[in-house]
């Protein structure tokens, strides 16, 4: 293995109080596949943001090549020769295919002009490089997400660059270009290039990774020769427990709590059926753009489906926007907590009854006393740890965040609630809390369904899971059957062949 | 081939082209006078001070924000520059555009600091900025009408590149200035479309998050755009000053509506990423088409500022509609 | 008083008369020996225009030679709410007398109602049909003020042809009047002449006149004449008819300034110039204030010791000189008229 | 607890700073021209000119709580002037028609803020843009109605509802106290005080929030007209008139007062009390300059001077706490 080419010493690093990297060390050597993984939420994108300039560093040192860097713009980390493909990608929606792909290489350079044709041949040569054959003179707005991450790995491989950081990239991918990938940093190693890459799936690291480094809470907790980490050790490291969370497995219920029937949107999911029994927690799986979370999104009004039937405790009901869905008491936790769940500024009280103020308003005015009354019962409930009712959300850490945006939907007392990701970013305590409420939501009647693609999350917590491909149920499977693997390979398995290329 | 054909008769731009069109003939069977050379040559030179001005809106609203001081830093360009001009007795014209730019280029840096550095939203920085212009303007410049403006600065109003005469003998005459936003217009094409810099207004217009990452200086291209922005309300405002000759320091104030509307209608998205110089200029065709010729229509003028005011609003309606239906359409 | 009465003749130039030093003479301002010390205020439409920029210094003038508290206050844009609001302000300050050019008279009625009921003398200009006014001062009689831009220009015209008339808005109660003297006078007097179209509005704005002039010369070429009431209608209409390679060939008239149109006054683009100094008429607002606060008899014969308001004609409340002055080739370049 | 009370000091931040300008301003005042500045009279005259901007100045916050930015209040103020106007000359001048007046006034109002509402909310077409149109086309609107020239021959008993006084007290000033105290009750004690301010801070959370962001939008701004045309009937009453372009100038003024109030140019945050006091500042800065007999276009220019000094103070505080 080659000279170290990076080295991360005592990284820190935090967003206003929130403390995402508590200390953390990285040695990344040259023409090794280096592969950084943990929890949702442990802090690897900060960290790849931190190495790629994106942050600053709240303290700590960054060595490239021996060098020790000061201050660290993404300009410098490009022309040091670091390359990454990010997590949401960033990549322009406004530019073409061609553009977004070469606009590294050029910016690299410093190039002056824009050279289209360099561009369009560049951008068909990396393409080809993955065995891809996308527009290149299309808008990446345009794209579908598999195409976007498509895209954003193009750019990052195509140039000459000495570390890739790969941030997740295959959460889109079919097997089929998970393979391309993997043979492409396969070449990138033999180039005596770094790779550093995140993911979550276990399978796929073993496949690939040399070297591991496993982070939880934003500090490291092990490090070393894939070799040295059987599964076991692997799964302790990462949780920070010995012991398998108990599975959630309830007693079959005859009573329908939701039917869904022929549930169809174009371009997002086609001919869903599923039903949910009392008790039952559904676990809607498959990759990104695979349609799991549009199915939620519809549920919700957010983004209506066009065809189908939905049954809500045996009415029919039409939910044609989010007002309807509320009228009919369905809750959902969207994805991404920080721009659509949480009211950043806000004190935890408003983020409490966001979304059941009308219940406040009698005698003509808001109630502002029962307000914080609710407030408070509900930090004690959800095990919340808060200051105060009035202080900003922003100061709460992610699982208690979260929890605040549980809350917010019980206050309204759902009869159905969807949760997309109901736990990203959170820790294993808050994580365990959380789960614990979905559970005795379900036992006490109410429809629980949980949109996710961490599959251990699914396979604990979920006794039914549908698993999607393309818009398309390819498994419907009671989760007695399942297990990680079977699960993973449900998910990218080619079953449903993916239009476009 | 064929859908490449499809895209460019639906784009944005031939949609204001078929409603310029479809205007024009209406005027033309209302009014036969309007098919002919003077129309176009009468057009052109109603449009050449909105054409400067709208590039550099159109610049500014591609980078993802907007600047609605330009009329007052053009006042304040042109006149503070004849009046100097007149002072001190220089007569160049290559002198009256340099120190007007240099002016426009100046309040276009404090634009730039307010709204980079400080990150004051650009519409009230450049809204403050307006006021504060157009106040020392007149308070300390003067608001009186200067008609006397250097002879080689004067001359350049009566330089023509093409006459027609037509059979009662009137001239029409195409100004030489017209050349500025010509030039202008072809040197916005190449830097936008052909340069990183260019790029880069359209990447921090696109995703600013995303354009910081790939690593362009978004300070830098900020402070390029409301620069440039500057300098060409300088330029703008002392074409004004030639083609009319005369100095005014209020006759332009009220003009930013008309612009951004103008700019909005050419297919150029407000908030950012999206806009090309050849939609700027249908933009600028349309609407002055619609303000010089509703006397042609016989349309009475208290009824202009609604008509006006009602196809900015179809204009910017159907953008947005395309916009959305563009959003939903299926991902491929 | 120096009786520069320049109406119709508008050739003598009279530099002797130079119009920014003549304060008022001293046989119309014996009375002010004795007054208490009055603050008066003059209250243009707006400030930001040369023309109130010229009443200021006029303001200003009187104030240093007569030792009068007059002021000059208004608001920076056309806007008659806000020069109400200006108004309010003063009435709060106690002012003696409010002098005001009102930029809508209807919005103004209710305030100055209020300033003549808090006891302050008011005095209007530009605003003869005004109510809640003490006096309004004109400073000639809009008709044949009209009336001699028609005789002009049938005068160089011979009589023959086609003529337009522009006013700044079609309810601009001034402009109209005049235009509609003047081709009275042209229908009376020189038969052979015709008016094309209507009124075209200008909205004060040069560009305006200029496009719709040359959208009318392109409409119908044998145009022969052209009246302005704005002061930027001529300039706008004479850039157009040089552009279209017509100058000489269309004669041109009407209310301007030096400033704005004095260089096609000297080319011999525009024939002629009209218009009142708008410092003086802000010294005689002053001056008759001050007559009525001191109760002195205001009756048509009235002397105001300022050039073209020493002989007013009362009638009702508006007062009106003889006030305006024309400009042609000859007398562009006297620096008299140099605003 | 430590947090309340840091919350606390912060929100007094803004009011202490206006209280403590108006103060000031007040002082100094006293000192330089006792007699003007400091008489009941002048106080009178302050109370007359106030409510105009002042009231058009909440429905500015409005909309910039909810995000967006309102350009055509005042075409709204004179177009819903002017309907009021024709309505009352038409039926004759009676008690009853100035009442009917006055309400075709608000439903214009409302209309005008309705269609705003409608284009920003549904169509989700920016704010600034639609209410920049806005303004062409009701002052357009306005024209066409007029045709130009001001609208008279209202009744005379009409100016005394902003030319009057009740115990000393103009009677705008007491028509701007109950908008005050109704905006209060809006904002502090109704659903949608509460759900726009959520709107304002994250749209989209408020739309995953189950709050109907169209419903708001279109409150926002039919408030928002509705307040124009109260502005616009004071207008009507001060001016005895109605036209198409009074108090023109209004429009950055609101803007102005608003920002300067303590509302988030990005939406979100805004006091009534704030704008309260800011308003009653700028009015003691503008009659301050009025008897310094200070040129009005230094007023323009110090307007923006203001509004630039009062964003950038607020940005150094906020990189000083982030900082901290
Ligand atoms: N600005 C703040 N003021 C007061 N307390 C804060 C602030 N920011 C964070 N905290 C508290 O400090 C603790 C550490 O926050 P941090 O975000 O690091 O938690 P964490 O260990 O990552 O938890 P989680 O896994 O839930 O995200 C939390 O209990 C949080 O409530
Ligand atoms: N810009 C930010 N502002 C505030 N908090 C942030 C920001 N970015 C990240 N965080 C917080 O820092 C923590 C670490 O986030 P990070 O994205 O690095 O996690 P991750 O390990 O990449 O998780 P995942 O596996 O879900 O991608 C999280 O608690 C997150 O909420
Ligand atoms: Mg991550
Ligand atoms: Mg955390």
């Amino acid at each position: 293995m080659g000279d170290v080419f990076l080295q991360l010493d005592g990284i820190k690093k935090s967003f206003g109080g929130v403390h995402a990297l508590k200390g953390v060390d990285l040695e990344v050597r040259l023409g090794e596949v280096h592969c950084l993984a943990g929890e949702n939420g442990c802090g690897k994108s900060t960290l790849i943001k931190v190495i790629s300039g994106v942050h600053d560093a709240t303290e700590g040192t960054i060595i490239i090549e021996g060098k020790k860097i000061n201050k660290l713009t993404p300009i410098d980390a490009i022309k040091m020769g670091i390359q990454v493909i990010y997590q949401d990608f960033a990549i322009f929606p406004n530019l073409t295919v061609a553009e977004n792909i070469a606009m590294n290489q050029a910016l690299m350079t410093g190039a002056k002009r824009m050279d289209w044709k360099k561009a369009r041949i560049l951008a068909k040569e990396a393409m080809e490089r993955i065995g891809v054959n996308i527009d290149p003179d299309v808008l990446v707005e345009r794209l579908s997400v598999a195409n976007k991450q498509i895209v954003a790995i193009c750019r990052a491989i195509m140039n000459d660059a000495k570390l890739v950081i790969l941030d997740e990239p295959t959460t889109a991918l079919t097997a089929k270009e998970v393979e391309r990938l993997n043979e492409i940093i396969i070449n990138l190693k033999n180039k005596n290039i770094a790779v550093v890459i995140v993911n979550h799936k276990l399978d796929e690291i073993y496949q690939i990774a040399e070297k591991l480094t496993v982070l939880r809470n934003g500090k490291n907790v092990a490090h070393g020769l894939i070799e040295e980490f059987d599964r076991q050790r692997f799964i302790k490291c990462l949780t920070g427990r010995e012991i398998e969370e108990a599975l959630y497995r309830p007693e079959e219920s005859k009573e329908e709590i939701l039917r869904v029937e022929h549930y169809t949107k174009k371009g997002a999911f086609e001919d869903i059926s599923f039903n949910l029994h009392k008790g039952d927690v559904l676990g809607i799986t498959g990759l990104l753009g695979s349609g799991r979370g549009e199915i939620g999104d519809a549920l919700f009004g957010l983004a209506p489906a066009e065809s189908g039937t939905v049954l809500l405790n045996e009415k029919k009901i039409m939910i044609k926007s989010v007002q309807d869905a509320v009228k009919h008491k369905i809750a959902y936790v969207p994805e991404d907590r920080l721009t659509q769940g949480l009211f950043l500024e806000r004190s935890i009280e408003d983020n409490t009854i966001a979304a059941s103020v009308k219940k406040y308003f009698n005698q003509f005015k808001l109630d502002h006393a029962a307000m914080l009354e609710t407030t408070k019962m509900w930090i004690q409930k959800i095990g919340c740890v808060a200051s105060s009712p009035q202080a900003p959300i922003n100061t709460l850490s992610g699982g208690n965040a979260q929890k605040v945006v549980i809350a917010k939907w019980l206050n309204t007392e759902p009869d159905l609630i969807i949760l997309n990701g109901p736990t990203v970013g959170v820790d294993i305590g808050a994580k365990a809390d959380i789960h614990k409420i979905l559970h005795e939501l379900a036992s006490q009647g109410v429809g629980v369904i949980i949109i996710s693609d961490d599959l251990s999350e699914i396979i604990h917590n979920c006794n039914k899971v549908i698993v999607l491909q393309n818009g398309r149920i390819v498994a419907k499977e009671s989760s007695k059957d399942l297990d990680e693997a079977k699960l993973s390979a449900l998910l990218s398995s080619e079953i449903n062949k993916r239009g476009g290329h | 081939m064929h859908k490449k054909v499809k895209q460019i008769v639906s784009s944005n731009e031939m949609i204001v082209a078929y409603m310029i069109i479809g205007l024009s003939l209406i005027i033309g069977i209302v009014n036969p006078i309007f098919f002919g050379p003077q129309t176009g040559i009468s057009l052109v030179r109603a449009m050449l001070v909105t054409l400067i001005f709208a590039i550099a809106e159109m610049l500014v609203i591609v980078s993802g924000g907007i600047d609605v001081s330009f009329p007052a830093v053009a006042c304040m360009s042109l006149y503070a520059t004849i009046k100097f001009m007149n002072a001190f007795e220089i007569d160049s014209a290559l002198f009256a555009f340099a120190m007007a730019g240099g002016i426009g280029l100046g309040f276009g840096f404090i634009n730039a600091v307010l709204i980079s550095k400080v990150k004051i939203p650009p519409l009230i920085a450049t809204l403050g900025v307006s006021s504060l212009v157009n106040g020392a303007t007149l308070a300390f410049l003067g608001a009186k009408d200067i008609s006397k403006i250097p002879p080689n600065v004067d001359r350049l109003s009566q330089q023509f590149i093409y006459t027609y005469i037509n059979q009662d003998g009137i001239k029409y005459s195409l100004t030489i200035l017209v050349l500025i936003p010509i030039v202008l217009y072809i040197l916005g094409y190449f830097i936008l479309k052909h340069t990183m810099l260019g790029r880069g207004i359209y990447a921090i217009g696109g995703d600013k998050n995303a354009a910081r990452i790939a690593g362009f200086s978004i300070t830098k291209i900020q402070f390029i755009v409301y620069m440039t922005a500057g300098l060409l309300a300088g330029i703008g405002g002392m074409t004004y000053t030639i083609l009319m000759r005369q100095a005014s320091p209020q006759v332009l104030m009220g003009s930013e509506m008309m612009v951004i509307a103008a700019v909005v209608i050419g297919g150029t998205r407000i908030t950012g990423g999206h806009g090309t110089v050849f939609g700027t200029i249908l933009g600028v065709t349309l609407i002055a088409l619609v303000q010089n010729n509703l006397i042609m229509l016989g349309i009475p003028t208290h009824f202009q500022t609604f008509i006006v005011g009602l196809i900015i609003v179809i204009g910017t309606v159907i953008t947005s509609i395309r916009v959305r239906h563009i959003e939903a359409k299926a991902k491929i | 008083g120096c009786g520069t009465v320049e109406s119709s003749q508008g050739t003598s130039s009279d530099s002797n008369t130079s119009s920014n030093s003549s304060a008022p003479s001293t046989d119309g301002g014996d009375s002010k020996g004795e007054e208490k010390d009055y603050k008066i205020a003059v209250v243009p439409k707006l400030t930001s225009i040369a023309w109130f920029q010229r009443m200021e210094v006029g303001v200003k003038e009187y104030a240093k030679e007569t030792g009068v508290d007059a002021f000059y206050t208004g608001p920076s844009e056309g806007d008659g709410a806000l020069q109400a609001q200006v108004i309010e302000d003063l009435i709060a300050q106690d002012v003696d007398a409010i002098c005001v050019v009102p930029f809508s008279t209807e919005s103004l009625e209710p305030v100055l109602k209020k300033a003549r009921d808090a006891g302050i003398v008011v005095i209007a200009h530009e605003a003869s049909g005004m109510e809640n006014i003490d006096y309004d001062i004109e400073a000639f009689d809009n008709d044949e003020y009209g009336r001699h831009f028609m005789e002009k220009l049938g005068e160089i015209t011979g009589g023959e042809g086609e003529y337009i008339l522009e006013v700044g808005a079609l309810t601009s109660q001034s402009h109209n009047q005049w235009v509609d003297a003047s081709r009275a006078l042209q229908e009376e007097k020189f038969p052979n002449m015709k008016v094309y179209g209507d009124k075209i509005e200008t909205a004060d704005d040069q560009s305006t006149s200029y496009n719709k002039v040359k959208e009318v010369l392109t409409a119908n070429p044998s145009i022969a004449a052209i009246q302005g009431s704005a002061m930027a209608d001529v300039a706008g209409a004479a850039l157009a008819v040089e552009e279209l390679g017509l100058a000489g060939k269309v004669k041109i008239a009407g209310t301007s300034l030096v400033s704005v149109s004095g260089k096609y006054v000297e080319n011999g683009t525009i024939d002629m110039i009209s218009f009142w100094d708008p410092a003086l008429a802000g010294k005689a607002m002053i001056e008759l204030a001050l007559k009525v606060l001191n109760e002195e008899d205001v009756t048509t014969g009235l002397n105001l010791g300022i050039e073209g308001y020493d002989n007013l004609t009362l009638t009702d409340k508006v007062l009106t000189g003889q006030a305006w002055i024309d400009v042609t080739k000859d007398n562009v370049n006297d620096p008299a008229y140099d605003f | 607890m430590e947090k309340m009370k840091t919350q606390i000091k912060k929100i007094d931040k803004n009011i202490m700073g206006l209280i403590i300008i108006a103060v000031l301003i007040t002082l100094v005042m006293g000192i330089l021209q006792p007699k003007a500045f400091l008489s009941v009279k002048n106080f009178q005259g302050m109370g007359s000119q106030f409510p105009e901007f002042g009231i058009l100045a909440f429905g500015m916050m409005l909309a910039m709580i909810s995000g967006g930015i309102d350009l055509s209040l005042v075409g709204i103020a004179n177009l819903s002037g002017i309907v009021g106007a024709i309505v009352m000359v038409a039926m004759g001048g009676t008690l009853p028609a100035m009442l009917i007046g006055i309400l075709c006034a608000l439903v214009v109002g409302a209309i005008c803020g309705a269609f705003n509402g409608f284009f920003i909310g549904y169509l989700r077409i920016p704010a600034m843009l639609v209410t920049l149109c806005g303004l062409q086309l009701y002052t357009g609107i306005g024209l066409i109605i007029t045709k130009g020239p001001a609208i008279t021959g209202l009744p005379q008993s009409f100016t005394l509802l902003t030319n009057g006084t009740v115990l000393g007290i103009p009677v705008p000033v007491v028509i701007f106290a109950i908008v005050v105290v109704m905006m209060c009750f809006l904002m502090k004690s109704t659903t949608y005080g509460k759900e726009l301010c959520f709107m304002g801070s994250n749209h989209i959370a408020s739309r995953y929030a189950g709050i109907n962001n169209l419903k708001v939008t279109m409150i926002t701004y039919m408030t928002s007209g509705v307040l124009g045309a109260i502005s616009g009937i004071l207008m009507v009453s001060h001016y005895n008139s109605a036209k198409s372009d009074y108090g023109s100038s209004y429009t950055l003024l609101t803007l102005l007062i608003a920002v300067l109030g303590g509302t988030h140019p990005d939406g979100g945050k805004g006091k009534v009390i704030g704008v309260t006091l800011a308003i009653i500042v700028l009015q003691l800065v503008s009659s301050a300059f009025n008897i310094l007999r200070v040129n009005a276009f230094i007023k323009t220019c110090v307007w923006g001077l203001i509004l630039i000094v009062v964003m950038v103070a607020t940005h150094l505080i906020e990189r000083k706490k982030v900082t901290r």
